[in-house]
């Protein structure tokens, strides 16, 4: 086992973690960080799988970005009832039945030979610049959805809010 | 020699439905769209991991990328809704919000 | 490099002229954002997202419907289907802008804007090959539905828009999910490519249909279909009518062009291990059972039109079921008949709403004082019951009989069970769609006095119903239309 | 049947669907008519079907005698099989237009008169109005399914308007027993539809009667479809609810029960009478002469007037349908055609007498059944006009010489005559002999009761003729049942709607029937000379008549009479008693289907649907966590159910 398989492992072994704490978690705050600690931890499991782009999108983008909408989200939903932070658990049956079913199914799947390939180490050169051409030719279209997306995404939050102070509730 | 991609794929898996569970489970509707973004994430992981196998294009990478974009839209749309619906019933409880039925 | 690069940027180049529709549905989106920046009078936007919606509709047809190409790489294809429902979406909004035009609510730009977001987004849904622009497009309807769905502002209408919301983030991070295996099996996100097609042969392993399957979920739950269509009754319940139509007939249409073309992919022209007709059967029939069934005993009209709109996903999804090209071309006709008889009931709701009718009960007497409504409702509604002499029967009458040669072809005793179990829903759906002209006409209810009929909604209402009448007499106006569109995969 | 000329003169297409559809516009203003105005539907709804007379006329006469035309109209397509809506031009359909849409128009602008001051005008002329408009459809269309359609229509519209006056409860009933008698043979007839549709893949009658071959099925189809028949035309067994039917408006019987809607049973048999094989004809034949007997032998007996004028008309009907047995089509459609108005004009003048006494009654506040012909007489001071009427429509009916009955029956006479001899056709000769012999007699029965001797029941008030409107279209049906309307010669049935046969008018037969009328004219006239009330009348009057010397006529009189009253007695009381105990116990029967099996099914099925219902929408408790719980849990079992 040399370093680079344990750094995987760590990070794999965090990520998971994090996500049970999350599971397990009664604090909203709480579980939003250790939401953002899953996040990193898969931030660097891309680095190590050759997608340093990716990593630095998530880590930027994700981590730096929509985590920091949701704890706002958070604060402020928390300071408008002047409630603890504390949630309550719902449907635990239901939710445990349908997360073991399927992840026993789908852990019986991904043990298919087909995911099995063996590993060769590839180098992928310039994947950075590739990325960047592939965006402006092979995936101009979807470039451009995405900026409207963007933009439909942006309407949608500014009609939902706009409304929200011209009429008070 | 690096881990197999199987385990990154039991990871995802396992992250997949966690988040699931989070989304069935929390009694708030900031913590359903924090499990939202597990299940997201799982589903990068796969993107990212199965690159692995088809260096050639980065597809899957590019995917990941347009997932991330998605994710934030998404993000910004589910708070502001979030918000009005607590305006409306002083409560994130998703239970509780509940008057539409039958 | 230099010259692949090169090649690709022609490709592109090349590829928007196809692309003029949604050009001009783009460009019209931030015309109208622009538009809002100003204090611009509703007139002014209302026409000009109608004219985006004409436009758009205009260009669609000037490519005509027997042509084929395949745009940017690979990332979608314009043929025949994808054209035909492109119309029908641009019709749907462009009847929905009408429909708006006296909702004081929807006087805001960005309503228009959303409008137009959901129409290019099922432009774009319903022409894709590839995951990729399926998410990206799918995506594009959701966020701008689930704002639309809350566009009351009331209480009810921000749950709507909540579960909407909820329901639609998961639905889409499963099918993402199951995007990412098919990627990974495939090595590929365009689906109906000839590497997707040969990896597939290739690599027959359980995990194909399970990620298969949750990419089908996606799409169910955008065309409203069990087993994902839970959140239909309460979003649309909460939604303002003219949204609701909206939602439930452009997004449908637009998940079920790209979910016809994902079947026949993962279909495998019959060579996939897994049996996607009885797939499709069984999902097509508890869609139509839970929908009938769920409708009977409601009472509030707009949620017992949710119930039909999933029952009626159902019945779309036969032409699926069949797998021929003919039920596609039936399809496509019982999608038409079903776009102009569900906007013709919710216009009359909608107008029976403002007289303050929004129970089943309140229509007692309806049929005394607003005759000429009261008929037009229950024109749509035999419409969608499928009884003649109405369109309606007809397209019900076409898509089973392309199941029933599915039948004689295959021999398969499941398609006939189909037949079969959909003709009794048929009769099912009797019960609660005559419901309200029951009410309407053979309730007495206080008498009022005599109001005015005449409205510019009741004329929008009329001329769907003379539609619906037309078509049942002249099918073959709209079917040597869509006979034109040579499909294939 | 001929080449056919695939014809698209738009003129002439322009009148076909201005005949059809005007009626229909009719039935549409009338139902948008609002009920302050309801008067102005006694306006339009004449004159509409006027316009539609004269384009039918128009049509007739530009298409007289060409080759029959087919328009075709593709409807829509099944797969690859077309389903077509087309309309076949030929004299027999031309003719049956103008006549439906002449005596529609003529019943239209009597029932203006006869009508007027009726709580629901609005409804009347808007059935009377649709009810054209379906028998015009059934007279043009070619398609057997669309002639279905159109023949369900007519059902419905006949039931809608004997059933007009609401109030009337024997009305109600009356309604009911038609409908329900009619779709018992429309049963028959949806299943011949079915055999004919499974076995040759097509509804197109053209198309179907140019294969001209024959096969193993088409006894049972041909005899299913004269079930259909049966029930409209008032054949035997299923004859019972036509005089019931009278119960509707007179101006309604008149057109309906006597002039179209029954012969429309003919109009298909003629038709599609190539389809029949020859055992479904000799069916037809015996069915055919059964009701022409059994029809006439009640009218003998009956004593409301318009009960005598429905078993005439059932008998007439028995007599064309027996003509089609054996092969004359043409005889049929010609006594079709000079029935349609002699009858309507019987029927009408009938309603006039009806409505004067009816108002003479209002006025003088003196009450009896005035459709009772034992409470009538000596009407012909009063009423001159529609006692003229009366006379010339009976005489028709009777069928005396230089009047269309005359004409028509004699061409039946003559084809008859003409067949092979064999058991059957002698016996149809007899029966047919016996029949132009008794409705002779209740013919002049009706007319001496009504109109001659002194009033029995005499009114303070003398009644008067009814209005002109009322009149005008009574004297010109009288005039249409002259011999005129048949050809020039008076005696040759040869004329211009029957321009060849291929049998001819034997002279012989002429000189028979023309002594035998005269004969039947005699005996009516020592039987109901002094007309007695009771029904012991007519062998009194036969010994009356052996007094005055004709013995041996008496004589055939009196075995006749008795045979009759036997037949009366035994057979039809007993028919009438065995249907009614039928009746009941099939009304039994289908009552406790109806409560047991069919409320059951329905309770049951509301029951299971309830509870479907209920289950389905427990999953709809309007928590989203719980609906993406179910939605995940459905795919997994969906998965777990395809994996196997």
């Amino acid at each position: 086992m040399n370093t680079l398989t344990f750094i995987f492992y760590f990070f794999m072994l965090t990520a998971a973690a994090s996500a049970t704490g999350i599971l397990l978690s009664r604090n909203v705050f709480k579980a939003a960080l250790m939401l953002l600690v899953c996040l990193l931890s898969i931030a660097a499991l891309y680095v190590l799988s050759f997608a340093e782009f990716v990593a630095i999108t998530q880590i930027l983008v994700y981590a730096g970005g929509v985590l920091v909408v949701i704890i706002f989200g958070i604060m402020l939903t928390s300071k408008l009832s002047g409630k603890p932070l504390q949630v309550g658990h719902t449907n635990i049956f239901a939710a445990v039945l349908s997360g073991i079913l399927l992840f026993a199914l789908l852990a019986n799947f991904i043990t298919d030979d087909v995911f099995a390939v063996p590993q060769h180490a590839v180098e992928t050169q310039g994947a950075l610049q590739t990325i960047g051409t592939n965006f402006m030719t092979a995936y101009s279209l979807p470039f451009e959805i995405a900026g409207i997306l963007l933009l439909a995404a942006l309407i949608g939050a500014a009609a939902i809010t706009s409304f929200m102070k011209s009429k008070k509730v | 020699m690096m881990p197999s991609l199987q385990h990154l794929l039991y990871l995802a898996a396992f992250l997949f439905c966690t988040g699931l569970a989070v989304v069935m489970v929390k009694r708030n509707t900031i913590m359903m769209l924090l499990g939202i973004e597990l299940m997201l994430n799982a589903s990068n992981l796969n993107l990212v991991a199965f690159n692995r196998l088809y260096p050639a294009s980065l597809d899957g990478q590019m995917f990941a990328l347009f997932v991330i974009i998605v994710a934030v839209c998404e993000a910004a749309v589910g708070l502001a809704i979030v918000l009005r619906v607590y305006q409306h019933y002083q409560t994130s409880v998703p239970d509780e919000i509940s008057e539409l039925k039958g | 490099m230099a010259q692949q690069w090169n090649n690709q940027l022609n490709d592109i180049a090349g590829s928007l002229s196809w692309f003029i529709p949604e050009l001009i549905l783009a460009l019209f989106l931030l015309l109208l954002i622009a538009l809002a920046l100003f204090k611009t009078n509703r007139t002014v936007l209302l026409t000009c997202c109608m004219a985006g919606f004409i436009l758009s509709g205009v260009g669609v047809m000037a490519t005509g419907l027997s042509t084929q190409a395949t745009l940017f790489g690979g990332m979608t294809r314009v043929d025949g289907l994808a054209s035909y429902l492109k119309i029908l979406i641009d019709l749907a909004g462009f009847i929905t802008c009408l429909m708006s035009f006296e909702k004081p609510s929807t006087h805001r730009a960005e309503y228009f804007a959303l409008l137009m977001a959901v129409v290019l987004g099922g432009h774009l849904l319903v022409a894709s090959t590839h995951f990729l622009m399926i998410f990206l497009s799918l995506e594009l309807i959701s966020l701008s539905s689930y704002v639309l769905a809350g566009y009351s502002f009331t209480k009810a209408g921000s749950e709507g828009s909540l579960k909407y919301f909820l329901f639609g983030s998961v639905a889409s991070a499963v099918m993402l999910y199951g995007f990412s295996f098919l990627y990974g099996i495939t090595g590929t996100l365009d689906f109906s490519s000839q590497v997707f097609f040969d990896q597939l042969i290739a690599k027959d392993v359980p995990m194909v249909l399970f990620a298969a399957l949750m990419v089908l979920a996606g799409f169910l739950y955008k065309i409203a279909a069990a087993p994902m269509h839970p959140w239909a009754p309460d979003v649309y319940e909460a939604s303002p009518i003219p949204v609701m139509a909206f939602l439930s007939v452009a997004p449908k249409l637009a998940g079920l062009g790209v979910l016809l073309k994902f079947v026949l992919a993962m279909n495998l022209f019959g060579q996939s291990s897994a049996d996607w007709q009885a797939i499709v059967c069984a999902v097509l029939l508890l869609t139509i059972t839970i929908g009938n069934f769920s409708a009977l005993r409601q009472q509030n009209p707009k949620r017992l039109m949710a119930y039909s709109s999933i029952a009626q996903s159902g019945f779309l999804l036969v032409g699926v079921a069949a797998f021929l090209p003919q039920g596609v071309h039936f399809m496509l006709f019982y999608a038409s008949v079903y776009l102009i008889m569900n906007f013709a009931v919710f216009v009359y709701l909608d107008f029976f709403e403002k007289k303050s009718i929004t129970s089943i009960a309140g229509f007692s007497g309806a049929g005394k004082n607003l005759t000429w409504p009261s008929i037009g409702l229950l024109v749509g509604l035999i419409a969608l019951t499928g009884l003649p002499p109405t369109a309606g029967f007809t397209a019900k009458l076409f898509i089973f009989s392309a199941l029933w040669q599915s039948y004689e072809l295959s021999g398969r005793a499941l398609l006939l069970w189909v037949v079969v179990i959909g003709l009794l829903n048929t009769v099912v759906s009797l019960f609660y769609y005559l419901r309200i002209p029951y009410f309407a006409f053979l309730k007495s209810g206080e008498p009022a006095e005599k109001q005015n009929n005449i409205t510019f909604q009741n004329l929008l209402g009329f001329i769907l119903v003379l539609l619906l009448l037309t078509l049942f007499f002249i099918p073959g106006i709209l079917m040597g239309w869509i006979n034109k569109i040579n499909f294939v995969l | 049947m001929t080449a056919l000329s695939f014809h698209t003169d738009p003129t002439l297409l322009l009148c076909i669907f201005a005949a059809l559809l005007l009626p229909l516009l009719s039935f549409g203003a009338s139902v948008l008519t609002p009920r302050q105005y309801s008067w102005l539907v006694s306006f339009n709804a004449p004159l509409l079907l006027l316009v539609s007379a004269i384009c039918a006329a128009v049509a007739l006469t530009s298409r007289w005698n060409d080759d029959p035309a087919l328009f075709q109209i593709t409807w829509f397509t099944v797969g690859d099989q077309p389903l077509s809506a087309n309309i076949l031009l030929t004299n027999t359909s031309l003719l049956m237009l103008v006549v439906v849409s002449v005596i529609s128009f003529l019943v239209h602008l009597y029932s203006t008169g006869y009508m007027a001051g009726d709580n629901d005008l609005k409804k009347y002329f808007a059935m009377l109005g649709f009810f054209t408009f379906s028998m015009q459809g059934i007279v043009l269309a070619d398609n057997l399914l669309i002639l279905f359609v159109f023949w369900e229509l007519v059902g419905f519209s006949s039931y809608m308007l004997i059933g007009h006056w609401t109030e009337k409860l024997a009305a109600g009933q009356a309604s009911k027993k038609a409908f329900i008698l009619n779709r018992i043979g429309d049963a028959g007839f949806l299943v011949g539809l079915m055999i004919v549709w499974a076995n040759t893949g097509t509804l197109g009658i053209t198309e179907l009667l140019s294969s001209g071959s024959t096969y193993q099925w088409q006894t049972a189809a041909s005899l299913c479809i004269f079930c259909g028949v049966i029930g409209k035309s008032a054949q035997f067994p299923l004859f019972s609810w036509l005089p019931d039917a009278m119960e509707g408006p007179t101006p309604v019987s008149a057109l309906i029960h006597a002039a179209t809607m029954v012969a429309a049973g003919v109009y298909l048999l003629v038709r599609i009478h190539p389809l029949f094989t020859p055992m479904a004809l000799t069916v037809v034949a015996v069915t055919g002469m059964a009701t022409a007997i059994i029809g006439s032998l009640a009218a003998l007996f009956q004593y409301d007037i318009k009960r005598i004028l429905a078993y005439s008309t059932m008998s007439q009907l028995g007599l064309m349908v027996m003509a089609i047995g054996i092969g004359i089509v043409n005889a049929a459609l010609l006594h079709l055609f000079t029935h349609a108005f002699f009858k309507a004009c019987l029927f009408l003048s009938a309603g006039s007498v009806i409505h004067a006494l009816h108002r003479a009654q209002l006025r003088a506040h003196h009450h009896f059944d005035v459709q009772d012909i034992r409470n009538l007489g000596g009407l012909r001071q009063n009423l001159p006009v529609t006692f003229l009427t009366f006379l010339l429509g009976g005489a028709s009916l009777a069928g005396i010489p230089f009047f269309s009955g005359f004409l028509s029956k004699e061409a039946i006479l003559a084809a008859v005559w003409s067949t092979d001899s064999s058991v059957l056709s002698w016996s149809l000769l007899v029966a047919m002999v016996s029949v132009s012999f008794i409705t002779v007699l209740y013919t002049f029965r009706m007319i001496w009761y009504i109109f001659m001797g002194e009033a029995r029941k005499p009114l303070p008030v003398a009644p008067v003729e009814p209005p002109v409107i009322m009149r005008m279209p009574v004297v010109l049906l009288a005039l249409c049942s002259l011999w005129l309307v048949v050809s020039w010669n008076p005696f040759d049935f040869i004329g211009w709607l029957l321009p060849e046969a291929y049998y001819t008018h034997v002279a012989w037969v002429t000189a028979f029937s023309v002594v035998w009328i005269a004969a039947a004219l005699g005996v009516s006239y020592f039987v109901f000379r002094t007309a007695r009330f009771d029904s012991n009348a007519i062998l009194e009057n036969a010994f009356y008549v052996d007094a005055a010397g004709s013995k041996v006529l008496g004589k055939i009189v009196q075995i006749s009479a008795t045979t009759a009253s036997h037949i009366d007695r035994k057979w039809i009381d007993g028919l009438i008693h065995g249907s009614a105990y039928a009746h009941i116990t099939i009304a039994h029967i289908t009552g406790w289907v109806d409560r047991t099996l069919v409320d059951g099914f329905v309770n049951g099925v509301a029951y299971l649907s309830k509870g479907i219902g209920a289950f389905t929408r427990s999953f709809q408790a309007g928590k989203i966590q719980v609906y993406i719980f179910w939605a995940i849990l459905a795919i997994i079992i969906f998965l777990i159910w395809t994996l196997k």
